[in-house]
C-alpha cells in the first residue's frame, strides 16, 4: 500500500482515543492504507502533536486525522501540512478557525453536554432551583473539551455560564464547586470526596467522562449517598453505558470515535484516489457524527436511546 | 647497625601527669536552644507541628464541617495511596536514592491483579501474588542497576518509568475493568475498599494498611540491624561497605521492598477506585516525594523519619481538603501546595542552622 | 632485592615481642599474601607485593605517599579485591569478596578515610554490621537490638581509649572532633579483633597526646596476643612499637627490617630508595 | 630550660641522597586503553557515537525518507525547544543542582510576552523584553532559595513549578493567542519560527538560536573564568568558597542565566507554534533531564559538557522521528527510550569505570 | 593566665628570623585578633581567643584535637564569621565576608581539608578564582582564559616544592595521590601569598620526604619576608622551624612561648594542661 495515512490523538492513554485507533487500524487494513498512529503525553500536550504533524510530513503522508489538544495552536502546523499537499481532518475537535483543517468529523462537545444538561434538569424537576450540584473536570489547564462539556452541561441545565470560555467562574449558588480529575476513577473519586465534605447535600453530579463517574460513584458509596444522587458523564464506551444500565450513571452522551475514525480513513483513501475532499454535513461546517443520550430513563423533551441501543454502538 | 632508643620521645613524658580529660567547652542550654535541639534530634516534629496548625488552622476557618469525624479520617483515607507509596519512597530516599517508578509501579501491580483474574481467569489470590511478585521484580531491577551497575538511582528509575508506564499501557491496552464486575468476580481485589465506621469517623482498610506500614517500616528501621543499614547505606556507602555492610545486599533488598509495597499500593489502588484503571497513579512519584521533602526526609540519604513522611502525606492532603471545601479554585490549591513544599523545607533548615 | 622472610625459613628470628617467647623455629605466618597486583587504570598500585604477618607482633608498613599501602592494606581486608595473587590466612588460602568476609574471618581494620557513618550514633557505628539483638522472642523474632547492651560495651571500649570526654553515646559522630572520630575508630577496631588488627594511619589527625593514647593502645592489643599491622608515615612511633618494619616501595615490599638492628635513618633511606636492602638489616 | 636540638630529625638525612622522585608506576598503554582513556577525557563522545549509530540504523530502515536533508534539518527542528532549555538544565546540573521548574518558566514566559502585547497592547518588542525579564525573575528567586536560603535544588524548583505552572494558567486563563492575530499584530514574536533554506535542509531560526546558544555556553564554560567556577562549584562547593570562589554569586548566576535562557526558549515556542499556547510545555523538564543524563552530565555536578546534552536531545529526537516514521506505536517509543535512557548511562559508566 | 605578647611590649623579642634581624623594638603585629569567639550550637569553638603574627616570623600554632586550631584559622582567613572579636591586618580593623575578601588582601591558607576541586586540573586549581585572562581582544571582550601561561606558571611553582612527577599539569586532581594533592595546596598558597600564608596541618598525609619538602618551602617563603601561621601535631617539626609557638588551649590562646627557650616537654605539657604558663617560657 503507498497510501499513507497519520492518526494523531491527544492522548494514546485515554480509552476514547484508544479506540478511535482501533477503529482507524481496521479501516485502514481493510482499504489497504498504511496507517501510523500518534499521540500526545497529556490532554493539552500541544508540542507532540505539532512534532507528529512534521513528522508525517517527512514520512509524505497522505492524510492526517489529528484531534487537537489546542485548536487554536494546532492551526499553523496544520497549515504546514496542507500546504504539503497533504489533507487534514479534524477528529473528534473542530479545529479554531474550523475551516483550518479541509474536514471536521466530530461530536458537538458542548452539545453533549447540553443533552445531559437537559436531561438532568427535566430528571430532577421541581426540585432544579435547589439542586446541588458537583462538577468533575479535566485538568486545572482547562483543555477545550473539558471547558466545552462542562459549560454545555450548565447551560442545557440552566445555569448563567459566565465567559463560556472557562469554567469556574459562574457565580450560581447551586455550583457547589469545580474539581479536577484528570479523567480517571482516581481524580474522580477524590474530587467528589473533597466537593462532599464541602457540601454534603450534593444530589446532582457532572463528570467530564465514564472512568471520573465511576470514580465519584465509589466516593459516593463509600458514604451511602450512592441512590440519592444522579451522576451524568459524556462519552458513551461500553463500560460506561453498562453502568448506565446498572444505574450508577443516569444518563451519558454517547459518542462514536469508530465512526469518526472510519470515515476518516475511508476519505483520505479517496482523496488519495480522486483528490475529493470530504463535504461538511447540511447546515453545520462540519461533519457531524453524532452525539446521543443513553439512559433508561427517558425524559420528554429530550431525544435519547436506551442502554440496549447504546450497548451496540458503545466503542469499547 | 645503630639503633635509636626505643620508646616514647622525651616530649612525650609530659602527658601522663595532665587532666585527664581533652578539649571541652562549655554548654549553654537555654530554654530555646533546648527546643530548637529537640526539634533538631527529632526531626519528623516539624512536619508534626505543621500538620497540626495546618488542622486547627481549617478548623477554624471551615468550622464543624471540617473539624468533624468524618472530614479528618476522609483525610487520612485520601492520603492512603500516597502514604503506603510514601513508604516506599522514603525506603528508597533514606539510600540517597529516588524512585520516580514507584507511580508506575503501583499502576502496573494493580493491572495485573486485574487482567490475571479477569483475563486469563486465574483465582483472585493468585493474581494478587501474581502483582506483588510483578512489583518485587521490577523493584529488584531498579535495585541490581543501582547497587551492581552501580547507575544513579534517578536515571534508573526514570528509564523504568517510562518502561513500566508503557508496558501497562500496552498489556491493559487502557481497558477498565469495572467496579460491578470486581465485586461480583473477585471481590477479594477490593478488600481494601472495605470500610470500618466508628461514629462519624470512617476508615478504609487501606487507610489501616497504610498506618500498618509506615508504623512497621518505622519499627524496623529504628530496632532492627536492617533499619540501622539502610541508614548508614545512604549516610555514606563506602564507610559503611568498609565498616562490613553489605551495602549491595541492603541497596537491592530496599528496592525490592519499595517494588512489594508498591504492590500493596496498587492492591489498595483497587480497593480505592472500585475499578482497575490503567490511567490512574500517574502522580504518585510527585506526591510520594512531596510528602517525603516535606516530611523531613533528606534527599541526600541517611537522615529523616518515616514518620515524617506520613505527616508530610496528610499536611498535603489537610492542604488539598481544606482548600477544596474552602472552594478555592484548584489551580489556587495547586499554587498554594508549591509554596507550602518551599515553605516547609526552608523551616527545617532554618531549625537545622540554628541547631546546628 | 626480594630479602623477605620467607627466603629464609632456617633464620631465627631476632625481634622482640611474644613471637620469640614462643622460640618457634620455622613458625608459620597468620596472615600471608604472595604475589599481589591491583591496578587501578593505567596506575599499578600493587606489583607483585608479598606479605607477611606472624602471630603476636606488631608488623609496621612503611613507605613514600602513593607507593601502595593502603592498597596492601584493602586487598587484605578485603575492601578492594587483587586483580592477581593469594592471599593465606593460617596457611589456608582465602578469598575476601568483601570487608565484612574478612570481619568474619577475625581481621579487622582501621582505614585511613575511618568508615564511620557521621549521621549514626557512635554506639551504632561501633556495632554497623554486628549487631546485638534482644534476647527472647523480641530479638529472636521481631529482630529488635538490644541498644543498651550495645551503648554499655561502647562505653567501656571507649574508656579503656581514654577517650572519657565522650558525654553521650548516642551523639551521632559528625558532631565528634576529627580526634575523636579517629578514636572511635580505633576503639571498634581494638574492641572486634580477634585474628588481626590493621590500622592505615591511625595517628595521622591526631595531637601528641592522642597519638600516645593509640600507640598504648596498640601494645595493649599485642599483649592480648593478636598480632597488629600498622602503617604509618611517624618513624618514632614506628621505631617505638614495631617488632619488624615492612619497607613498602613502588607498589611491593622491598624488604622486611628489624627495628633493633636497622636505625630510622636506614629505613628513611631504603623508602626513598636511596639505599638498597642490606642483608644485615633484615629480621628474620 | 633545655631546649631540644632544632633542625632536621636525624633520620631524614637520608631523604636528600636519594633519587628525587617520588612513587612512580608503569603505565600500559594498549590500544583499547588508548580509546578508552580518549572517551573518558572527552564524556561527549559517548552520545555523539550513539548518535551517528542512531542515525545510521534509521538511515537504513527507512531509507531517503528518513537519510534525506529534509528529515534531518527537522530532527534539529523538533528538538530546538528541548535543546535550548537543556542548555538551562545544563548549567544548573554542572552545579550540581536540578531544575524541575524551566519548562514552567518557558510556557510563563512565553505566555507573558503574548499577553503583553495583545492584553496591554504594548509594542512586542518590549513585551519580549519583559517575558526576559520574569525569566530572570524566577530564575533569581530559585537562586536566592537555593544559594542563600539553603533548600535543596529539588525541592526548590519542584515548589517553584506548580506555583509557575499555576500562575501561568491563573494568568493565562487558559487562552490561546491565535498564530493569525500574531502574524499580523506582532510578527516579532514569531521570529524564530521563520524558515532559512538550503537545498532540502531547512532550518528555522529557532533551530539556530539553539545551536548558537549551546556553542556559546560551551566556550563560556570552557574559556572563562566564570564557567571554570561553575564547574568548581558543582564538583565541591565547601572546597570552592575556600578556593575564593563567591559560590552564592556562581549560584545564582547560573539559576539567572536558566531563568533567561527558560524565556528564550519561551520565545521560541512561539516561534515554533505559531501560537501562544499555556498548554506547552509540560515535559520539558523531563525532556530537558533526559537530555542532560543521555549526553553524560552527572546529575551529582562538575562533569559533563554541555555538547553532550546536545548529542542527547538529538538521539531522543532521532529516535522519536525514527520510530515514527517508521510507525511504532507512540507507547514502544516511549519504552524504548526508557532502555535508551538506562542504557547510555550503563554504557558511560563501563567507560569511567575501565579508563578510571 | 594570659602571659601572651601584647603584654610585654617592652621586651625585646629573642626569637630567630627575620624579625629580629630588623631589630624593631614595638614591632605592630601584621596579622592581630581579639576577643574571637565563634559557637557551633553548642560547641564554643573559639572562647575570647587573641591573636598575634609578627611580620616575617613563623608562627605555630599547638593544641589538642578540638582545641579550636582550625576555627581559629578559619576566622582569620575568612572561611568562617566569627561571632564576636575584631581582627586587626596591619593595624586596621577588616571584616572578611568570605575566603575570597581575606586572599584579596593578601592572606593565603592551605586548608586541613585542601579545598580543591576533585575534577578541575592541576593548573585550574591553582587558579581558581585568580584566571589569567589573555591579553587583547579575545581576553578583553571575550573573557578568554589563557589556560597556557596558567599551565607555565602552575608547572614552575610545582617544579619549586619538588613535585616534579606529576607529568601533565592538565590532570584532574582527583587522580593524584593524597601527598600529592596536598602538594598542590601547599604551592598555590605559597606562589600567591602576598602579606601571610597560612597552613593547617600542611603535613598530617604526608611520608617522610614529603614533609621535608614542605618544611623546606616553608623556610623558603620566610625568607622571602612572609609570615607564616603552621598548625601541625608534629612537636619536632614545630620545634624545628618555628620563631614563636602560639598554644591553643580549650579554644583560646593560652600563651605565645619561644622554642629556644621552651622544651617540647614544656609544650606539650602546656597544652595538654599538665602545666600551667610560666614567664620564662615566654617569647617576648
Ligand atoms: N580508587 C583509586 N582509583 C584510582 N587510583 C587509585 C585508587 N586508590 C589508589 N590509587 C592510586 O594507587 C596508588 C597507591 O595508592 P595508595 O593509597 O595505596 O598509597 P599509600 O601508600 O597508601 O599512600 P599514602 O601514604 O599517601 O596514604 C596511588 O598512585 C593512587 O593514586
Ligand atoms: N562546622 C562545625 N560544626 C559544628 N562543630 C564544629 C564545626 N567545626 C568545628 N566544630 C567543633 O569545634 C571544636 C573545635 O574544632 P576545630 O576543628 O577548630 O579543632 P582543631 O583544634 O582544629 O582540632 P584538630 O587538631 O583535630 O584539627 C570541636 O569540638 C569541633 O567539633
Ligand atoms: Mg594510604
Ligand atoms: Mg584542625
Amino acid at each position: 500500500a503507498d497510501v499513507s495515512a497519520c492518526l494523531i490523538t491527544k492522548t494514546d492513554t485515554n480509552p476514547f482515543f484508544v479506540k478511535m485507533k482501533e477503529g482507524a487500524s481496521e479501516e485502514a487494513k481493510k482499504l489497504g492504507v498504511q496507517l501510523k498512529t500518534y499521540a500526545g503525553k497529556v490532554d493539552g500536550d500541544n508540542e507532540s502533536q505539532v512534532a507528529a504533524i512534521e513528522t508525517c510530513i517527512a514520512d509524505h503522508a497522505k492524510g492526517i486525522l489529528i484531534a487537537a489538544s489546542d485548536t487554536k495552536a494546532i492551526v499553523p502546523s496544520v497549515k504546514k501540512a496542507r500546504d504539503a499537499g497533504i489533507l487534514v481532518i479534524a477528529l473528534d475537535t473542530p479545529l479554531d478557525p474550523i475551516d483550518a483543517a479541509d474536514a471536521t468529523f466530530a461530536t458537538d462537545n458542548m452539545k453533549a453536554g447540553e443533552l445531559i444538561g437537559q436531561w438532568a434538569k427535566a430528571t430532577v424537576g421541581d426540585k432544579a432551583d435547589d439542586a446541588k450540584i458537583a462538577m468533575l473536570d479535566l485538568a486545572v489547564s482547562q483543555p477545550s473539551v473539558g471547558v466545552l462539556r462542562d459549560q454545555g452541561f450548565l447551560q442545557g441545565f440552566g445555569i448563567d455560564l459566565g465567559d463560556p470560555k472557562k469554567w469556574g467562574d459562574e457565580t450560581d449558588p447551586r455550583v457547589v464547586g469545580h474539581e479536577v480529575t484528570a479523567g480517571n476513577e482516581e481524580g474522580g473519586r477524590k474530587a467528589m470526596e473533597t466537593l462532599l465534605a464541602k457540601d454534603s447535600g450534593i444530589n446532582l453530579v457532572y463528570t467530564i467522562n465514564e472512568p471520573a463517574a465511576a470514580g465519584a460513584y465509589q466516593a459516593l458509596k463509600a458514604v451511602g449517598m450512592q441512590d440519592g444522587v444522579t451522576i451524568v458523564s459524556v462519552d458513551g464506551g461500553c463500560p460506561g453505558v453498562q453502568n448506565v444500565q446498572e444505574g450508577v450513571i443516569g444518563a451519558t452522551s454517547q459518542q462514536y470515535p469508530l465512526k469518526m475514525a472510519s470515515l476518516g480513513i475511508e476519505a483520505i483513501a479517496k482523496f488519495a484516489e480522486d483528490g475529493s475532499k470530504p463535504q461538511p454535513t447540511e447546515g453545520k461546517s462540519f461533519f457531524d457524527t453524532g452525539v446521543q443520550l443513553v439512559t433508561d430513563k427517558p425524559v420528554d423533551g429530550v431525544e435519547s436511546i436506551d442502554t440496549k441501543e447504546g450497548l451496540k454502538l458503545c466503542w469499547g | 647497625m645503630a639503633s635509636e632508643a626505643r620508646g616514647p620521645q622525651g616530649f612525650e613524658t609530659a602527658i601522663h601527669t595532665g587532666p585527664g580529660t581533652v578539649a571541652e567547652f562549655h554548654h549553654k542550654r537555654s530554654a530555646v536552644s533546648q527546643i530548637r535541639h529537640v526539634l533538631h534530634q527529632t526531626p519528623s516534629i516539624v512536619p508534626l507541628l505543621v500538620l497540626i496548625v495546618a488542622i486547627v488552622v481549617f478548623g477554624l476557618i471551615l468550622g464543624g464541617r471540617f473539624f468533624s469525624a468524618y472530614a479528618l479520617t476522609l483525610i487520612l483515607q485520601q492520603v492512603a495511596i500516597t502514604g503506603i507509596v510514601g513508604a516506599a519512597q522514603s525506603l528508597v530516599v533514606l539510600t540517597a536514592g529516588i524512585d520516580l517508578s514507584v507511580g508506575a509501579i503501583m499502576v502496573l501491580t494493580s493491572v495485573v491483579m486485574g487482567q490475571f483474574t479477569f483475563r486469563y481467569g486465574l483465582p483472585p489470590f493468585f493474581a494478587v501474588a501474581c502483582g506483588i511478585g510483578v512489583g518485587a521484580l521490577i523493584g529488584y531491577i531498579n535495585g541490581f542497576l543501582v547497587a551492581r551497575v552501580k547507575l544513579p538511582p534517578f536515571i534508573v528509575t526514570l528509564g523504568m518509568w517510562q518502561i513500566v508506564l508503557a508496558t501497562n499501557f500496552l498489556y491493559s491496552a487502557n481497558e477498565t475493568i469495572r467496579a460491578q464486575d470486581i465485586e461480583t468476580k473477585a471481590p477479594l481485589l477490593q478488600i481494601f475498599g472495605e470500610t470500618v465506621r466508628v461514629g462519624g469517623a470512617v476508615l478504609t482498610y487501606g487507610a489501616i494498611m497504610m498506618l500498618v506500614i509506615v508504623f512497621a517500616l518505622a519499627y524496623v528501621l529504628r530496632q532492627t540491624a536492617w533499619g540501622r543499614h539502610v541508614y548508614a547505606v545512604g549516610d555514606d556507602p563506602l564507610a559503611a561497605e568498609l565498616a562490613g555492610v553489605q551495602v549491595k545486599r541492603v541497596l537491592i533488598s530496599v528496592y525490592v521492598c519499595a517494588g512489594v509495597i508498591c504492590a500493596l499500593a496498587g492492591w489498595a489502588l483497587i480497593g480505592r477506585l472500585g475499578s482497575v484503571s490503567p490511567t490512574s497513579g500517574q502522580f504518585e512519584n510527585i506526591n510520594s516525594i512531596t510528602a517525603v521533602v516535606i516530611g523531613g526526609i533528606s534527599l541526600f540519604g541517611g537522615r529523616g523519619s518515616i514518620l515524617g513522611m506520613l505527616f508530610g502525606a496528610l499536611i498535603v492532603g489537610v492542604f488539598s481538603l481544606g482548600l477544596g471545601m474552602y472552594g478555592t479554585d484548584p489551580q489556587w490549591t495547586y499554587l498554594l501546595i508549591g509554596i507550602l513544599i518551599i515553605a516547609a523545607v526552608a523551616v527545617d533548615q532554618w531549625i537545622r542552622k540554628a541547631a546546628a | 632485592m626480594d630479602l623477605s622472610v620467607d627466603r629464609h625459613p632456617d633464620h631465627r628470628r631476632r625481634g622482640g615481642g611474644p613471637v620469640d617467647q614462643k622460640g618457634g623455629c620455622v613458625m608459620e605466618p597468620i596472615l600471608k599474601a604472595r604475589g599481589l597486583v591491583k591496578r587501578y587504570g593505567r596506575v599499578t598500585a600493587l606489583d607483585e607485593c608479598d606479605f607477611d604477618l606472624y602471630p603476636g607482633e606488631i608488623l609496621a608498613v612503611i613507605g613514600d605517599n602513593g607507593a601502595g599501602k593502603s592498597s596492601l592494606i584493602k586487598a587484605l581486608s578485603g575492601a578492594v579485591r587483587p586483580d592477581e595473587g593469594q592471599i593465606f590466612l593460617d596457611g589456608t588460602e582465602v578469598h575476601f569478596g568483601s570487608p565484612l568476609e574478612a570481619r568474619e574471618a577475625g581481621i579487622e581494620t582501621v582505614y585511613q578515610n575511618l568508615a564511620l557513618s557521621p549521621a549514626l550514633s557512635i554506639a551504632d557505628n561501633m556495632f554497623l554490621g554486628r549487631e546485638i539483638r534482644r534476647p527472647g522472642f523480641m530479638g529472636q523474632y521481631l529482630r529488635m537490638l538490644d541498644h543498651k547492651a550495645m551503648g554499655r560495651i561502647a562505653r567501656e571500649k571507649l574508656n579503656d581509649l581514654g577517650l572519657l570526654t565522650i558525654q553521650n553515646i548516642d551523639q551521632p559522630v559528625e558532631t565528634l572532633s576529627g580526634g575523636q572520630r579517629q578514636g572511635v575508630a580505633v576503639a571498634r577496631a581494638a574492641a572486634f579483633g580477634s585474628r588481626v588488627v590493621i590500622m592505615d594511619e591511625p595517628t595521622a589527625a591526631l595531637g601528641v597526646k592522642e597519638s600516645r593514647k593509640v600507640l598504648e593502645l596498640i601494645q595493649d592489643v599485642r599483649s592480648r596476643g593478636l598480632p597488629i599491622v600498622l602503617i604509618s608515615h611517624n618513624m618514632p612511633h614506628v621505631f617505638e612499637v614495631a617488632d619488624r618494619i615492612h619497607v613498602h616501595r613502588l607498589g611491593k615490599r622491598l624488604c622486611v627490617i628489624d627495628p633493633k638492628l636497622a636505625s630510622m635513618n636506614d629505613a628513611v633511606a631504603l623508602m626513598t630508595g636511596a639505599k638498597q636492602p642490606e642483608a644485615s638489616l633484615m629480621a628474620a
